[in-house]
């Protein structure tokens, strides 16, 4: 298989130790068995280290997401279980497993019991290409990118599954919707990154972050998205992204006040907990991607502060991201469907294809120097800016002085 | 007279394509119908991909190639044959292909 | 070789099954089996970007629009409303299907195909890259156009025609 | 521009987010069991029975087992039982008492119509509302020892409706000391009238039971006693009489919980 030197990237001994006890200790432990089953049990600690770890951010995420949310309605949040309520995902847990496990009579045994577990299935299936740091990819291949969203693709699947299966008229219409969400943001989700791999001219998600390696000036990073093209194309990509992972305020598949829960409403129990696991295994992943494709990957944003082991570096992006996330989450309310698609058909499909000529702008004039390297950055950032204005006052005529007829 | 790993990547396409056949011969649902023809386009781009894979000239990546137009065709078709589906069903009221009847003329 | 049959095995019975059930929604879902199945194949012969690219594009995208055109055009009427000419329509079908089968395999079986000398070399994403860029350009840009009037015509086939929205629709 | 009011969201959201920390004042909640709001005093739910003295509740309840409430009260969740004997009540008169006094906090909604046809301000709105109880039949069912609150504790929770009550029972005393000033002094004119003219006239006596003001206006033959002669008062340790252990003793009947 092609994943093989994936598995057993060698760590480089220019490396510090902690940077590379991770792989040591792994092919330590692979070295324990015979060759023929040393990938298999190389692959089986990098799988049970990436359901560990990111199932316990998941059960700190969760906590966070409802101290974060606190905060911005200025309430303290969870703080009874434990000291600072730190148990409480431990008793959420507990809640959740020891409920009943409801299936409606009616509902398709097969797919309702299906759903959960194919989406929780894909969403892990998406941490495979993600690089956590210097030496630590999963599965190193040669069209990553391409892989992840392949992967993450089939999870509005398994949420259309859910709401079918289920036979209930609010999950068949939640179903509805996650389809008609993902046809609309598959597309700028896919067309924010192109740009990316225009200028890294790779699929390899450790190719792009060797793209982004190196300094401007001694101090700025190189990365993607301190460039305007990869500023635009980040904001896009965040807010697809949003849209992708049904966060609010794309969480119409799920909209509590309309919906009662959507395509969660006939699951209970463990089964209700695996559709909160996946959610926010999506969110952890392409926060991940994001951090991959826009921000370095584990890269440091300073050169002094390179001794910092790239895992670390990694983790902190990606909890700057989730705050983000929650932020945002925390901040703004839910769009309408009519809403949701004209934003992505009107508005970001065509800012990511103008995104896609600023790229090739860039690419094209990457030997100027002196003077017009500011003419360059002043065309690029009028590329973005000028289509961005003028799309946004198309989509907001007739929005802004707002008459309520009705309040 | 010896199976090679082609012959039974062939065999697989071939017994494909004849699913793909009977379905959209058989079923009356349009949408079936459609599906069958899909199935059908999956089992020709598997000849390439055979052909590419055990060939005499597997460098030149032109079957990967093939296939990769065909699916961008098999993405279009679909999208139109379905667009198609939805139209017919809103003058029907039925994707039953022998309700519609009018498109004979 | 066993890889492979594991492969035809999850490619064809839920391509078989899916042609012979009622329920539109259990064919379609059977069907992401079937195509998940040839994506597996793909991967297998070394075709790895293809294998990604069917998964995206059959999965991710036909899927959903199939899935989509069933929940649109929801029967009124039953579902197994079996009409008059169904049995003869679906003998002929086997009939036919039957035959085309037949011949195939004879032919399939009765030839002999020369294997290469080596098998191939996976095709990296770079090397399609290049070969799309340098020799099949007109291709792309045909496709690309094709997709594009695609896209274009199914929207102006399902838009429905009053342009009754709600009043407040923005 | 487009999105500047999506960046004030956050802008706003991010104030909340930093400055619930330093700043306890931006905190809306309270952490429940420990730290409580202060109810609004017109908040009221489940009535009780106001009695004037705390150290004695038995015995200066203000109801009279009028019965009233019992046949207004909407989902009947009042059961009273009228006592056989009497005892003075805060204004030393002799009165009915209940004997029982149960309301069913299950089946009660609230409705304060029992508070508003109670003509002695016996009866008044509470504001309890930790009564969740993991027995629901008799726990819930709340017998008068349970039931009843001083008067102070009246004054506590409504301050206002407090002072008012009991303003106008105050005046309603001093109008019924003022009736039966004059009515005694009138009987005295009376009398003296007879004892210059004597003609003796005979007079029913039975007025323990109906209220003073009435008594007052009836002539009574022998003014030995006048039934207001009592100091009325607002405070209610002044103004009430000892009541008699013994009157208390059949007034802890069986239902009453230990």
């Amino acid at each position: 298989m092609n994943a093989m030197p994936g598995i057993f990237a060698a760590a480089t001994g220019a490396d510090s130790l902690l940077e590379r006890w991770p792989i040591l200790f792994r092919d330590t432990v692979a070295g324990f068995f015979p060759a023929p089953l040393q990938w298999l049990v190389g692959s089986l600690i990098s799988i049970l280290a990436i359901v560990a770890i990111f199932g316990g951010v998941f059960a700190a995420l969760t906590l966070l997401e409802r101290k974060m949310l606190g905060r911005v309605q200025n309430r303290p949040g969870p703080n009874r279980t434990g000291p600072f309520g730190l148990l409480q995902p431990i008793a959420d847990g507990i809640k959740m497993l020891t409920k009943e496990d409801i299936v409606p009579r009616s509902a398709d045994h097969l797919l309702h019991f299906l759903a959960p577990v194919a989406l929780l299935a894909f969403s892990i299936l998406t941490f495979a290409v993600i690089p956590f740091g210097r030496n630590l990819v999963p599965l190193e291949l040669d069209a990553a990118v391409l892989y992840f969203f392949a992967a993450g693709a089939a999870t509005e699947l398994a949420i259309f599954m859910a709401g079918w299966a289920s036979r209930n008229k609010f999950s068949l219409l939640a179903a509805m919707r996650a389809l008609a969400q993902l046809i609309s943001y598959e597309l700028p989700l896919l067309l924010s990154f192109v740009p990316i791999i225009m200028l890294a001219g790779t699929l390899s998600m450790t190719g792009i972050i060797d793209q982004q390696a190196g300094w401007n000036f001694g101090f700025i990073p190189k990365w993607y998205i301190f460039t305007p093209w990869g500023f635009a194309a980040f904001a896009i990509f965040l807010v697809a992204a949003l849209a992708e992972s049904n966060r609010s305020p794309f969480d119409l598949p799920e909209a509590e006040s309309e919906l009662i829960a959507g395509h969660l409403t006939e699951y209970s129990g463990f089964k209700y907990a695996l559709f909160f696991m996946a959610e926010y295994f999506g969110m952890i992943a392409l926060s991940g991607m994001a951090i991959t494709l826009f921000l370095g990957g584990w890269r440091a944003p300073l050169p002094f502060l390179e001794f910092i082991p790239s895992y670390l570096w990694f983790g902190a992006k990606l909890l700057g991201l989730l705050l983000l996330f929650i932020w945002i989450r925390g901040t703004f309310p839910r769009l309408r469907m009519d809403q949701l698609t004209r934003l992505a058909w009107k508005f970001l499909v065509p800012l990511a294809l103008f995104n896609l000529g600023t790229a090739a702008f860039w690419s094209l004039t990457s030997g100027w120097s002196g003077p017009l390297q500011l003419a360059r950055w002043g065309v690029a950032i009028a590329l973005v800016v000028v289509p961005f204005v003028l799309l946004g006052r198309g989509l907001s005529r007739g929005v802004a002085p707002r008459t309520y007829r009705f309040a | 007279m010896i199976l090679t790993p082609l012959h039974l990547c062939l065999l697989l396409s071939s017994a494909l394509f004849c699913i793909g056949l009977i379905g959209a011969l058989s079923r009356s649902s349009s949408i079936l119908v459609l599906l069958g023809v899909e199935l059908m386009l999956n089992a020709a781009n598997l000849n390439f991909i055979a052909f590419w894979r055990y060939g005499p000239n597997p460098a030149a990546g032109t079957g990967v190639l093939f296939v990769l137009f065909s699916i961008a065709v098999a993405a279009a078709e679909a999208a139109v044959g379905l667009a198609l589906v939805i139209a017919i069903y809103r003058h029907q009221r039925s994707i039953r292909l022998q309700d519609a009847r009018r498109l004979k003329g | 070789m066993t890889g492979l049959l594991i492969i035809a095995l999850v490619t064809l019975v839920p391509a078989a099954v899916a042609m012979a059930l009622r329920n539109v929604i259990h064919s379609a879902l059977l069907l992401i089996l079937s195509w998940a199945g040839i994506a597996a194949f793909y991967f297998w012969a070394g075709a790895e970007f293809l294998a990604f690219s069917q998964v995206l594009v059959y999965v991710g995208a036909i899927s959903m629009v199939v899935l989509f055109a069933v929940l649109l055009t929801r029967h009124t009427r039953t579902d197994g409303g079996v009409a008059p000419d169904t049995l003869g329509r679906a003998l002929a079908g086997l009939l036919i299907g039957g035959a085309v089968l037949g011949v195939l395999f004879g032919a399939v079986l009765s030839t002999p195909l020369p294997i290469g000398s080596k098998p191939a070399a996976a095709v990296t994403v770079h090397g399609l890259g290049v070969e799309l860029m340098e020799r099949h350009t007109i291709a792309l840009l045909v496709v690309g156009v094709l997709l594009t009037v695609a896209l274009l015509g199914a929207v102006v086939l399902a838009a429905s025609d009053s342009r009754s929205g709600p009043e407040d629709a923005r | 521009m487009l999105g500047s009011g999506l960046l004030q969201g956050l802008k706003v959201t991010a104030k909340n987010i930093a400055g619930s920390f330093h700043d306890p004042e931006r905190l809306v909640t309270v952490e429940y069991p420990e730290q409580k709001t202060k109810l609004p005093e017109n908040y009221r739910n489940f009535p009780f029975l106001v009695s004037e003295n705390a150290t004695d509740p038995m015995g200066t309840l203000r109801c009279v087992a009028c019965q009233i409430c019992e046949k207004e009260c909407p989902p009947q969740c009042i059961y009273i039982e009228k006592s056989k004997d009497k005892k003075p009540d805060a204004a030393g008169k002799m009165q009915v008492y209940p004997a029982v006094f149960d309301i069913d906090t299950s089946v009660c909604m609230s409705c304060q119509i029992c508070v508003e046809v109670c003509p002695f301000e016996a009866i008044k709105m509470d504001q309890v509302f930790e009564i969740a109880t993991t027995d629901r039949f008799n726990a819930l069912l709340l017998d008068r020892n349970q039931l009843a609150k001083p008067n102070s504790y009246y004054h506590q929770i409504h301050p206002t409706e407090a002072a008012e009550v009991d303003g106008r029972l105050l005046a309603e005393r001093k109008a019924a000391e003022e009736k039966a000033k004059a009515a005694a002094a009138a009987a005295a004119a009376k009398a003296a009238a007879a004892a210059a003219a004597p003609k003796p006239v005979a007079t029913p006596t039975a007025t323990a039971g109906a209220p003073g003001a009435v008594a007052a206006t009836v002539s009574v033959a022998k003014p030995a006693t006048p039934p207001a002669a009592a100091p009325v008062s607002a405070t209610p340790p002044a103004a009430a009489p000892a009541a008699s252990p013994a009157q208390n003793a059949p007034a802890s009947d069986g239902k009453a919980a230990p």
